[in-house]
């Protein structure tokens, strides 16, 4: 039996999966390897993004503690290498509490909730030439709407707990996440307008010159955007341990907080993945065309190095001044970023309506400039505009004026 | 997965959705449903822009996507909607400290 | 399309058991909840009807924007354990539901329906495509579109349509959205005569 | 050949140095608001040298047409965006913006230490950009967008120190009454968007100025699209908004209470270029009112009247910013008259030469603003020795503006009277009759005020300036003063002196120099200026038209030499002898001098007569009656009425929204049980 899948088919270009198809195929009867080899995918995706997680845990804590000048998990393993697998094997074997006056349901789908878009994103993130598990032609607009299901998820975890400082976490880490969605959302649309797509795979292959570059102020805002939605240091208000003990998360124990937990760091990798395949040239480098997959992942190391640089260097911010970063600060450079990219594009294109390498540069060097521009206007702006002190926006974000 | 099965689908969710706005006390619960039938609309219209052959498509075959379009300004609506919508939900529970519509009769009098 | 057939099925079950569960829920979180089931199925169901582009806005507004805001303002609003009364009208909006749903699936099975010619699909289904990627040549010329056909293709899309045929409605609406987030900030400001928020 | 690029530019450069003093300067560094000055001066710069090039493009003879930018489609009418050139344009973008650069650079020394220093200057780029963008326009839409940022950026200028109530005042006045004769304007563009599907019929875009050009015309292959009455009526309703503009009786009246706005905005917006939009307005439209003898009368009798109407009041005026505004208002009435009477070219001409002297005029008064910190010329006096650039720039702008030979303002007046004694056969013979006796008329008077106010201000002997002024107005408010107070009696800085300089040699040579009389000089064509507007005129329609160029004529000068020459030895006689502060001597026949000083009682109509009695009282007070008897009534019949049905139908209401849900969805539901009911 020969399987061979339609030229349209939504997986047709994916090759990983293609060979899956093909190989099962000889052995089952089609339409159960079209459903074997899309599960064998997932469970590699999966796998993928977890196993990446779990390392990425230890990396972290290891660069944190040189940081720190400390020296980080060293004990189990090469250089602590095992210390996750510790850490997993420590959190299944804890009890699995669930607080009295929990929502039983929606607490148990809650870890399952946060990991599961960190994973969904994945799928559309081509880590070398057609190797995305789908190659959507709305892939940017499809990550968008995945992230925002983890807001649901940290609505849910605050929620269910019946505890008041994780319903503080979850409206505060809600209130950071919807803040956020809109000036990042902004910034990728100047890399559409460039690319001329949504599609990842063509964002990748417009990358002439990669988008950093000629976009400087949209990947800053992206940058600062996604750590604000990873919830990390410096943007972590929706779990901030000295003010509301854990946030969200406060009532998860055992194997849920292992998979919250490996939802977070995985997170990060995700979300570089994605900076790396919208800003840094994805899969493209230098050399034989087969090393796309090093070369990504050398790009990721090299932004989860950012992110756990940026964790380790900056004092947290208060919830006020974290809001209005996003709305005064970020989302007016994402506008002025896309008008400028408009502009650029409009007056640069040629009559084909594409744009080549030389104007490419050109608009690096003018957004470079624009860049630099903004940042020290707005720069100058923030500082005297956000109030050093006062009391934080309601009710409903602070304890301290809980009632 | 025929066209009548997606309006039937369709036809469902809009009239769970009318029984909702109709029968609920809480105003957030009457929202909730008013997005079920914009939802039921909705695949109405993505549904029709599938498969039915639409007036103008022998000059322009791009209307084909008409239904899609309303679609989108149906999408926009909604969240105008919503935003409008809590906006009132908020300025009556400061009122009248509740968000029942039964208690809502001041235009009664 | 077996395959297809299950996924619809499927999909079609957790938006109505997620619809009902809406409205008969009295925890009006979960209800919330259930919202986003029907949301994330009719997304499913857009996905289905190839209309990939709604089917991600689906998501991103009704799951990212709209569902979020109700939470936020079921939170901010008491009474959410049991919150999702019915009133005295229940059992004649049933009945009156009954009968709408009566005769709409009267009209769906009765009406007969002007459907796409079957030498337009191919076209039909590609332009839908379109809607968001612009179909390069190559791809086109696997499809079997002739040449003369390919620029038609391309110039189809639902933001060509927007600006073009629809751009008054498409302005009407930006205009809608402007007013609206007007309103929405003039509604909630704080009442400076009571001082409340 | 320039590029479009360059003529957008020329557009887009002051819009640039807008943007940069109100949105970067203004809010960021207010500090260093001198910075504005600059980058307004050399985005003008640019600009003008950019137009030089476009002139110079235009004259070679290069075919300077471009595609537009389709910009909205409203039905089946397109509007387009695109620009316009012909000599008519090429010749306004140097007026428009050398006039503003000099005045530019000028204001850099009279708006020195202006707290507001970069708002004036984005509200000068603003305007220039306008009244550019109106010059460009290709589209009547986009000419009237255009038009009316003109209009905005005017007002904002009028009441720039808007803490002044004189100022909001006036500014508020020049809008209102410049938005009266707008609304002609707009009726004019309504009546065209009506007719859009019959142009269409004929290729042509009802909104393209060419294309209504061509519309017009009897002869052109499509025949007259537009014609007759609903020709005459749409070339008035463009008249009345020039009219509002260019301040044409009886919409004057703003133009001298607009000299509230700082003296250079005087200068730029009431000498050269937002008066002479209106001018500009109906040269644009000209071959659609040479179609109308009846149009082409009105234009003229008005213009003429203007011209001494205005004159005569600017005799007794003691502000000397009043004297150039009613001045001004005169001049606009000869370049309407000229137009009127179809002297297309003369009245350009007499457009350019008088932007250069009166805005020398105007930075002339600045000057002596500064020196003396007043504008009333009773408190001058004896400038002459403190001031000796500006006296003797201000004189050869004097008689430039009387129309002494060689002087440019003698060269284009000449043009018109002449073209008005020949007569040019659209309008009656009497109508350019009276037209020219009118203008020999306001010659006599411009040169009898021009001489009063160069007398009275700089010969004699010094009176006290603004000390002596506030000393004998009791109640004066010295807020008001304060900015300009103080008295410096010497000449005012070289940043001040080298544009008036500049203009100053422009008032002397460029009337002779643009259109020389007998043979080619200098390599400039004999009558160049009227010749090379005149064949844009032709051009622009395909060759139709009969403009040829006027031979000078000495007895014509001879006559205008000697109107001239009476106004000016009148004026020296009864102002030359005069000793100190004493009576003006006009104020001897009291009937008349109370009359022209109350500027013929017409803002007294306007407000006492047209607003308070007419509008209040009888238009409103009408309204009100209908209101209280009729209206009221009927209302209050169909309130009982309801009312009582009310308790009836009351008890289904219970207020609650769901219960109106139910409602409409029955109603949904009835409507569609019927309709399958009825298949």
């Amino acid at each position: 039996m020969n399987c061979v899948l339609g030229a349209d088919n939504i997986l047709n270009d994916t090759v990983l999966y293609r060979v899956i198809y093909e190989a099962v195929g000889h052995v089952l009867p089609c339409g159960v390897s079209y459903v074997v080899a899309g599960l064998a995918m997932m469970l590699i995706l999966a796998n993928g993004v977890l196993l990446g997680a779990g390392l990425f845990s230890w990396v972290e804590r290891r660069l944190i503690g040189r940081f720190h000048n400390r020296i980080g998990p060293n004990r189990w393993g090469p250089f602590g290498m095992l210390q996750p697998l510790a850490d997993l094997v420590k959190l299944l074997t804890k009890e699995d509490l669930t607080p009295r006056g929990a929502d039983r349901i929606v607490f148990a789908i809650v870890p399952v909730a946060m990991v599961a878009p960190v994973i969904l994103m994945m799928a559309v993130v081509p880590f070398a030439k057609d190797t995305a598990l789908v190659n959507l032609n709305v892939g940017i607009l499809y990550i968008l709407a995945v992230t925002s299901i983890t807001s649901i998820a940290i609505f849910m975890a605050g929620w269910s707990s019946d505890n008041r400082y994780a319903m503080f976490g979850a409206s505060r880490g809600v209130a950071v996440l919807i803040s956020y969605e809109v000036p990042v959302v902004m910034s990728l649309l100047g890399v559409v307008i460039l690319a001329g797509s949504m599609s990842l795979d063509d964002v990748v292959s417009a990358q002439a010159v990669p988008f950093f570059l000629v976009q400087p102020l949209a990947f800053f805002v992206f940058l600062a955007g996604t750590s604000a939605e990873l919830n990390r240091t410096p943007f972590d208000v929706a779990e901030a341990e000295s003010e509301i003990i854990a946030g969200y998360h406060i009532e998860y124990s055992g194997v849920k907080f292992a998979l919250i937990q490996a939802a977070e760091f995985g997170a990060v990798l995700t979300a570089s993945a994605v900076m790396v395949t919208l800003f840094l040239g994805g899969w493209s480098g230098p050399f034989a065309s087969y090393l796309g997959w090093a070369w990504f992942l050398l790009k990721i190391g090299v932004l989860a190095f950012v992110f756990s640089w940026v964790r380790a260097t900056f004092p947290r911010l208060r919830i006020d001044q974290l809001l209005a970063f996003a709305w005064k600060f970020l989302l007016p450079l994402s506008i002025i970023n896309l008008f400028a990219t408009a502009l650029e594009v409009y007056f640069l294109r040629d009559a084909a309506g594409t744009l080549d390498t030389t104007d490419l540069w050109i608009m690096a060097g003018i957004n470079f400039g624009v860049a630099f521009a903004c940042l020290l206007i707005f720069g100058t702006l923030i500082k005297e505009k956000v109030r050093p002190a006062g009391p934080v926006t309601g009710a409903i974000l602070s304890p301290g004026e809980a009632d | 997965m025929s066209f009548e099965a997606f309006l039937i689908v369709a036809a469902i969710m809009f009239c769970i959705g009318l029984y909702g706005a109709l029968a609920r006390r809480n105003v957030l619960a009457v929202l909730m449903s008013i997005e079920l039938m914009f939802n039921g609309v909705n695949i109405t219209l993505v549904a029709m822009a599938k498969y039915l052959a639409p007036a103008g498509l022998q000059n322009d075959i791009s209307t084909v996507l008409t239904g899609q379009v309303f679609a989108v300004f149906i999408i926009t609506v909604a969240a105008a909607e919503i935003a409008l919508g809590l906006g009132i939900v908020f300025a009556m529970y400061r009122t009248n400290e509740t968000v029942d519509l039964s208690e809502a009769t001041q235009l009664r009098h | 399309m077996l395959f297809q057939d299950i996924v619809f099925w499927i999909l079609a079950v957790m938006a109505i058991v997620g619809a009902l569960g809406v409205v008969l829920v009295p925890n009006l979180f979960r209800a919330a909840l259930l919202l986003i089931v029907v949301f994330v199925s009719v997304a499913g169901m857009f996905i289905l009807l190839s209309a990939e582009f709604l089917a991600v806005v689906q998501i991103l507004i009704y799951v990212g924007a709209i569902a979020i805001l109700i939470i936020f303002a079921i939170m901010l609003t008491r009474d959410v354990q049991h919150g999702n009364l019915p009133n005295r009208m229940q059992i004649p909006a049933a009945v009156f539901a009954a009968l709408l749903l009566t005769a709409l699936v009267a009209v769906a099975v009765d009406t007969k329906w002007e459907f796409l010619p079957a030498d337009q699909q191919d076209r039909a289904e590609l332009i839908q495509v379109n809607a968001l990627t612009t179909l390069t040549g190559e791809v086109l010329d696997d499809a079997g579109v002739s040449p003369e056909d390919q620029t038609e293709v391309q110039e189809s899309g639902l933001a060509d349509l927007l600006i073009s045929d629809y751009v008054l409605p498409f302005e009407a609406v930006s205009v809608l959205l402007l007013a609206a987030l007007i309103g929405a900030l003039v509604l909630v400001r704080p009442n400076p005569g009571t001082g409340r928020g | 050949m320039v590029s479009e690029a360059v003529i957008w530019s020329i557009f887009l450069l002051p819009l640039g140095s807008f943007v940069f003093a109100a949105l970067v300067v203004r809010p960021f560094f207010n500090r260093f608001s001198i910075v504005s000055g600059f980058v307004t001066i050399a985005a003008l710069g640019t600009a003008l040298g950019f137009s030089i090039m476009t002139l110079r493009s235009v004259i070679l003879g290069h075919h300077l047409e471009f595609e537009p930018f389709e910009w909205l489609v409203v039905g089946d009418a397109t509007i387009e965006m695109g620009l316009l050139m012909d000599p008519l344009t090429a010749l306004m973008l140097v007026v428009v913006t050398g006039v503003s650069l000099l005045v530019q650079i000028y204001s850099l020394g009279y708006m020195k230490g202006d707290p507001s220093f970069s708002r004036y200057y984005a509200y000068m780029s603003l305007f220039t950009a306008a009244m550019l963008g109106l010059v460009l326009s290709s589209n009547i839409i986009q000419l009237y967008m255009f038009w009316e940022l003109v209009g905005v950026s005017s007002y904002l200028l009028i009441g720039f120190w808007h803490e002044r109530p004189a100022a909001a005042a006036a500014a508020k006045k020049a809008f209102i009454i410049t938005r009266i004769g707008d609304v002609g304007f707009l009726i004019a563009i309504l009546y065209l968007f009506t007719q859009a599907d019959t142009f269409a019929v004929a290729g042509l875009n009802a909104f393209n100025i060419p294309d209504i050009w061509q519309a017009a015309q009897p002869e052109a292959a499509a025949g007259a699209i537009i014609g007759g009455a609903a020709l005459t009526w749409l070339a008035l309703g463009i008249f009345v908004g020039a009219a509002g503009k260019s301040g044409q009786f009886p919409l004057h009246t703003w133009l001298p209470d607009a000299m509230e706005g700082p003296t250079p905005v005087s200068a730029l917006i009431h000498a050269a270029t937002m008066v002479a939009a209106g001018v500009f307005l109906v040269a644009r439209f000209f071959p659609i009112f040479e179609q109308s003898v009846d149009a082409m009368t009105v234009v003229a009798l008005v213009g003429a009247f203007t011209a001494v109407f205005a004159a005569s009041m600017g005799l007794v005026m003691n502000d000397i910013k009043r004297v150039m505004a009613y001045s001004t208002v005169s001049q606009l009435g000869y370049m309407m008259a000229a137009l009127g009477l179809g002297l297309y070219a003369p009245a350009i001409f007499h457009l350019v030469t008088h932007a250069a002297f009166k805005a020398l005029l105007f930075l002339g008064a600045g000057s002596v603003n500064h020196a003396t910190g007043t504008f009333d010329m009773r408190y001058m006096g004896g400038l002459r020795k403190h001031m000796p650039v500006t006296y003797v720039l201000v004189l050869i702008a004097g008689l430039a503006l009387v129309g002494i030979i060689p002087l440019a303002g003698f060269w284009s007046k000449d043009e018109i009277l002449l073209g008005a004694w020949n007569g040019d056969g659209i309008v009656d013979t009497w109508v350019s009759r009276v037209t020219f006796f009118s203008l020999i008329a306001g010659v006599v008077a411009t040169a009898f005020y021009t001489i009063r106010m160069i007398i009275l201000t700089f010969h004699g002997e010094f009176r006290g300036g603004i000390e002596k002024e506030l000393e004998d107005k009791s109640k004066a408010d010295p807020a008001a003063e304060a900015s300009h107070g103080g008295i410096h009696l010497h000449e005012s800085p070289f940043v001040m002196v080298l544009p008036m300089a500049v203009l100053g040699v422009a008032a002397v040579f460029i009337g002779y120099l643009a259109n020389p009389q007998w043979v080619d000089e200098f390599g400039i064509p004999q009558h160049w200026i009227t010749g090379f507007l005149a064949d844009g005129l032709a051009e622009s329609l395909g060759a139709v038209g009969h403009h040829e160029t006027l031979e000078f004529s000495w007895s014509m000068a001879a006559v205008s030499t000697a109107a001239a020459l009476s106004g000016i030895g009148l004026a020296a006689v009864l102002y030359l002898r005069r000793k100190g502060q004493g009576t003006d001597p006009l104020e001897r026949i009291k009937p008349v001098h109370t009359m022209l000083s109350e500027k013929y009682y017409m803002d007294t109509l306007y407000e006492n007569v047209i607003v308070r009695k007419g509008f209040y009282r009888v238009f409103a007070g009408t309204l009100d009656w209908i209101e209280r008897n009729l209206v009221d009534g009927t209302v209050d019949l169909i309130g009982w009425f309801f009312r009582n049905i009310g308790t009836v139908i009351g008890k289904m209401q219970t207020g609650q929204v769901q219960t109106y849900a139910t409602g409409i969805a029955f109603g949904t539901l009835a409507i569609i049980l019927a309709l399958l009911l009825a298949n």
